[in-house]
């Protein structure tokens, strides 16, 4: 446990206890310089969490840059809680993704479920009301009685949360590799939809004005949840439980419906959700983004346990909580609006204009910092890259050739691989439907929503596949932005801009650093030549568990638009009589594939390669299909290729079948994973005006009526499976695998 | 046949949101007074196999009916009774 | 026709509810703070779903002990047609307007997906424009919709025709399939499905705007025989 | 200051989903001689009004507590308590 008790200055300094905070010794120089004296120990917290890689980006800030981050429908990029993007009409959605992947591998409900909450507010703290979340998770094999109760657990978590306060959880995406079997992911994203009008922004402006605390009191929970975030996964971390935090989502709820009357109110100056670092960051944040100062009584703090010292209220990371900065004698106005949902606003505080963070608590200051030193006097790192071997080795090696005998075996196998198999068990427990908006739900492509009022939707996704990454970060990069929007575009939207949330291991090794660096480089190239920027994004390091770093995970979440609610496309077949298409070639490229994995059990080679201009082309070709009325469905490849994607259109609306004719090889005609392809079907007398529009397609068969998949390759009948089979085997899967003794 | 009752609590300082709002209704209901509610689990189990119950019922609230991270547990074991 | 939605803390199905009925049905609608009790002025009553008090101890009991109870208790005297969805089921239960209880879910887990209904009465206020028997695809979304009573009650429901709404596949082990009943003056729904999330072909489902329609047609019919 | 625990048990006869599950779960991980588990609240009120506590404690049960239709409900005082 760390020290709560008062070490003196001096001792601070003699004994090194900043250490314990996580900062090093020439950080701690540095602050010495900055206040030209010793800091105290409150102070010396509050710098530690503020300099922490969660709260300052000291290591990423230099690859961040590379992101393009502009575009005439950006209306607000990275830097405050949330990005925002026009969809016309006067209207925005912000949008942002968070990891809570320390937190949940201590304690994964009540991990998972703060992470929903924590990025809720983010986005209500915009001034935006949250419409959907999704989740993006990762696990090792669901082959432990650990693992098992991980993924269980995180969402349990995700669903108490998520359906209490009632917003949608509308997708995400699972996955399983041994990588994180210690140290499991779980990321976040929510949309929320704001007026152009009521954008708010997290500052403390007006000299004078006063600062309002809002929601749950403080307790002592989650003290240094920063730091927390910005270490390696130990055995220790058993003992670092008190981090623990626990959601209220009944609280957040009242939250977000008087934080939302409250922007309406031109009382409120500025507004912003207690999130990492809780009060240190959202108070210092908000004085420094308006170039003022702040001044706190820490004994007016909202307090759940006694004698708190300030130390543990500036670190404590209780959740449900926000400040507010309100004009000077309009106060009431707004604590008569929290009153209403019996919520507590209290006056703590006020703006200054000398610039200084102060703090008083019990009759004393004890805390005197430079605002913007804590900001923005972080400490940044460029961290030294290295190659790694096993990347130099894979590079070096023949193209990888699976050899099948048995195709419709292995498709079998391929759907009940938990990765590919059917997340129906996940997202069954997830009110997917609340706010009544939703037009997809989970199981097509990217999940819509639909704008009420409008005749137009959001398509939203989340997506990364960290094989393609570890085996080539910077084409892997590229595919993850290339796949999220293949998913958007499927589903018959216009990418507009993602946000990302970078998942690696620790920076401090070159090799992980050359990963990130790598990856983060080729989701640049992607975005830029996509046109989605970079509006928001969260980075989680140090995600390692005994000395071993997951995978390099960076997902991400995109956003599109649906012009009209007529373009909405979903993945499943419709018709009897359809053309079945597959647009884009296919070469056999099976580096980091299913295939390899269920045949190999490991991932090695080259990833599959990408031609981003052939991407962006045939992602407009296929839309532009799309907007014209002639898709019937669309679906993108991605693991397990043509087959299981041929598969999954097959599913769910069940009663029909496909008739499929290939030629060359079956095993890369069936199961290659070669990027920027769809299946799509269309109505056969649209043929003509289908390639009029679109280039390198090739129909490849017929919806039928039978429900079966039949597929001869050459001539020769390689599949002939009822689909009621198949499907068994896919939705089957991972409920079998829970059931199952460790 | 055996009757342990298992009693487990959250642990002091962890946030009860439950408890919170059960002590917000009663005030609200009119009971005076009430200064603290916390919300936690009973668990009661009948067990035929009466070897070792002790041990038993120790491991049982570790590896499962408790969740150590948040919560402690506390149990009372009654023998001996017949049905 | 004007109807009440009523908000309680943690409400959340509140919008939905107020859509169908101004949106959907196209009549006038108001949310209604569940401090302002008074409900003399509104032809029907929607208590809609949600979370309220956060569900804690146990759904819809703490949101039962408010004095909006009391209104709604008057009302349902009265006649007014009151319909409880989900959490709004689970305070109507609660505040013993209607006879059981909800547990939780056969399998311990929230379920969200569609599920058919067999309507088993059509002769309510609320299901008059179904067929006796139809099947309908409602979407559910409950943790705790399993319910629950004596064999004595469940008699009762069955002589009197109070068990309105069946599921065809029992999704959380609800005594007797049980997805909806009314009380015995005809006037009070209660039920887990969620037919306001099927008012609109682009939500997947319109099966359940008859509902709302039923509701209408007989109010038509009652305010013209009053008049 | 009066420490009140109140235990809440689901009737005989009404099924008890999570006691069944957890019944399971100790079987599985190889408890033998579990014969029947049953999952109910633990309630811990802290009231520093000490008038008639029996009484209003009874009410809080009866009133909000506890539902008559498929739980029952016993309670401890311990009064006395100084903090
Ligand atoms: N954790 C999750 N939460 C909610 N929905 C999920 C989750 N995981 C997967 N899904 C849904 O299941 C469907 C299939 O997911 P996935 O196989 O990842 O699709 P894709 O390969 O097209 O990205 C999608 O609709 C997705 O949103
Ligand atoms: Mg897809």
């Amino acid at each position: 446990m760390l020290q709560t008790l008062e070490i003196s200055p001096e001792l601070i300094e003699a004994e090194k206890h900043y250490r314990e905070m996580g900062l090093t010794d020439e950080e701690y120089q540095s602050i010495v310089r900055i206040l030209g004296r010793r800091p105290n120990f409150t102070e010396t917290g509050i710098f530690s969490v503020m300099w922490s890689e969660h709260c300052s980006y000291k290591t990423s800030k230099p690859l961040l840059r590379k992101f393009p981050t502009k575009g005439p429908h950006v209306l607000q990029g990275p830097g405050e809680g949330a990005g925002i993007v026009d969809i016309g009409d006067g209207q925005a959605v912000a949008f942002k993704i968070e990891s809570h992947n320390h937190p949940s591998a201590v304690e994964p409900y009540q991990g998972a479920a703060t992470g929903v909450g924590g990025i809720i507010r983010d986005i209500f703290s915009m001034g935006a009301r949250p419409i959907a979340v999704l989740n993006s998770l990762r696990f090792g094999q669901l082959t432990t009685g650990r693992v098992k109760y991980l993924f269980e657990e995180v969402v349990h978590g995700i669903a108490g949360y998520g359906n209490c306060v009632g917003v949608p959880t509308v997708g995400g995406e699972v996955q399983f590799d041994d990588c994180y079997e210690g140290n499991p992911l779980v990321n976040a994203m929510c949309v929320g939809l704001i007026d152009h009008k009521d954008i708010q922004q997290g500052i403390a402006a007006g000299l004078g004005n006063t600062v309002l605390y809002v929601g749950s009191k403080t307790g002592r929970d989650g003290i240094h949840g920063a730091t927390f975030a910005s270490e390696d996964l130990t055995e220790d971390s058993e003992s670092k439980r008190s981090n623990v935090q626990v959601g209220d989502p009944f609280m957040e709820k009242l939250l977000i419906e008087a934080c939302l009357e409250a922007i309406q109110s031109d009382a409120l100056v500025g507004i912003q959700d207690m999130g990492a670092a809780g009060l240190t960051s959202s108070a210092s944040e908000m004085a420094s983004k308006a170039g003022m100062g702040l001044e706190l009584n820490l004994d007016l703090i909202p307090q759940r346990e006694a004698n708190m010292s300030a130390y543990e209220m500036m670190l404590s990371e209780s959740q449900e909580r926000m400040l507010l900065v309100v004009t000077k004698g309009r106060e009431q106005e707004i604590i008569d609006i929290f009153e209403k949902y019996s919520l507590e606003a209290v006056a703590v505080g006020k703006v200054t204009a000398d610039k200084q963070f102060r703090l008083q608590h019990q009759g004393k200051v004890v805390c005197d910092i430079p605002v913007d030193t804590l900001a923005e006097d972080a400490p940044v790192y460029h961290k030294p890259a290295k190659v790694p071997e096993y990347y130099q080795a894979f590079q070096a090696m023949p193209a990888y050739l699976p050899a099948v005998d048995n195709h419709q075996q292995v498709l079998e196998q391929l759907l009940a691989q938990p990765t590919i198999a059917s997340k129906e068990y996940v997202y069954d427990q997830y009110d997917s439907m609340v706010q009544a908006n939703t037009a997809v739900a989970p199981g097509s492509d990217a999940a819509v929503i639909r704008i009420r009022d409008y005749d137009k939707a959001i398509a939203i996704t989340t997506d990364c596949n960290a094989r393609y990454i570890y085996l080539d970060p910077r084409t892997g990069g590229q595919i993850a932005v290339a796949e999220a929007a293949r998913n958007i575009v499927s589903s018959g939207a216009k990418p507009l801009a993602l946000t990302d949330g970078l998942n690696f291991g620790n920076p401090d090794k070159p090799e992980n650093f050359w990963q990130m660096e790598q990856s983060v480089e080729g989701m640049a190239e992607a975005s830029l030549a996509l046109n989605t920027p970079v509006i928001s994004g969260n980075v989680s390091l140090y995600n390692e568990s005994n000395g071993q770093a997951i995978f390099p995970t960076p997902i991400v979440g995109m956003v599109g638009l649906h012009e009209s609610t007529q373009h909405i496309t979903t993945s499943s077949f419709k018709q009897p009589g359809d053309l079945i298409i597959v647009i884009g070639e296919t070469k056999p490229e099976f580096g980091g594939s299913e295939l390899q994995n269920l045949l190999e059990g490991k991932y090695f080679g080259h990833a599959p390669t990408l031609d981003l201009e052939i991407e962006a082309k045939r992602q407009s070709q296929l839309l532009k299909a799309i907007q014209a009325g002639l898709i019937q469905s669309a679906h993108d490849i991605s693991e397990g290729g043509l087959a299981v994607a041929l598969s999954e259109s097959l599913f769910n609306p069940s009663g029909l079948g496909a008739k499929i004719e290939l030629n060359g090889d079956p095993t890369t005609a069936l199961f290659s994973e070669t990027q920027s392809r769809f299946v799509v079907s269309i109505k056969e007398t649209d043929l003509a005006d289908f390639v009029n529009l679109v280039d390198d397609t090739e129909v490849i068969g017929l919806v039928t009526d039978a429900a079966k998949l039949v597929v001869t390759v050459d001539q020769k009948l390689i599949i002939d499976s009822e689909i009621a089979q198949l499907e068994q085997k896919w939705k089957g899967a991972i409920p079998c695998l829970l059931k199952s003794k460790a | 046949m055996i009757k342990v009752s298992i009693h487990i609590t959250l642990k002091e300082g962890v946030l009860d949101p439950q408890g919170k709002a059960v002590a917000g209704s009663l005030t609200t209901l009119g009971f005076a007074g009430v200064e603290d509610v916390r919300v936690g689990k009973l668990i009661e189990l009948t067990i035929n196999d009466t070897d070792n119950v002790e041990a038993r019922v120790e491991e049982m609230c570790a590896k499962l009916l408790a969740n150590p991270v948040i919560e402690n547990y506390r149990y009372t074991i009654e023998e001996g009774i017949v049905q | 026709m004007k109807f009440a939605v009523i908000v309680f803390p943690g409400s959340n199905c509140d919008r939905d509810m107020y859509y169908a009925a101004k949106d959907a049905l196209g009549e006038d609608a108001d949310l209604v703070w569940y401090q302002d009790t008074d409900l003399t002025s509104y032809d029907a009553i929607l208590i809609p779903g949600g979370f309220s008090y956060g569900d804690y101890l146990r759904c819809g009991a703490i949101a039962s002990t408010s004095e909006m109870v009391q209104s709604l208790h008057r009302e349902a005297e009265k006649g007014t047609p009151i319909l409880g969805v989900c959490n709004g089921f689970q305070i109507l239960l609660e505040a013993g307007l209607l006879p059981g209880a909800l547990l939780r879910n056969k399998d311990l887990k929230f379920i969200c997906h569609h599920e058919n209904l067999v309507v088993q009465n059509n002769r309510t206020i609320f299901t008059s424009e179904y067929a006796q028997g139809q099947v309908i695809s409602i979407p559910i979304a409950h943790g705790e919709g399993n319910y629950f009573c004596d064999d004595e009650t469940l008699n009762q429901l069955k002589a009197n025709n109070q068990i309105v709404f069946t599921y065809q596949n029992n999704p959380n082990g609800s005594v007797a399939d049980i997805a909806g009943i009314i009380n015995q003056q005809g006037n009070v729904l209660g039920m887990m499905p969620h037919p306001e999330r099927a008012t609109e072909g682009i939500l997947g489902s319109e099966d359940g705007l008859q509902l709302f329609k039923s509701l209408l047609a007989n109010w038509r019919d009652s305010y013209v025989t009053n008049a």
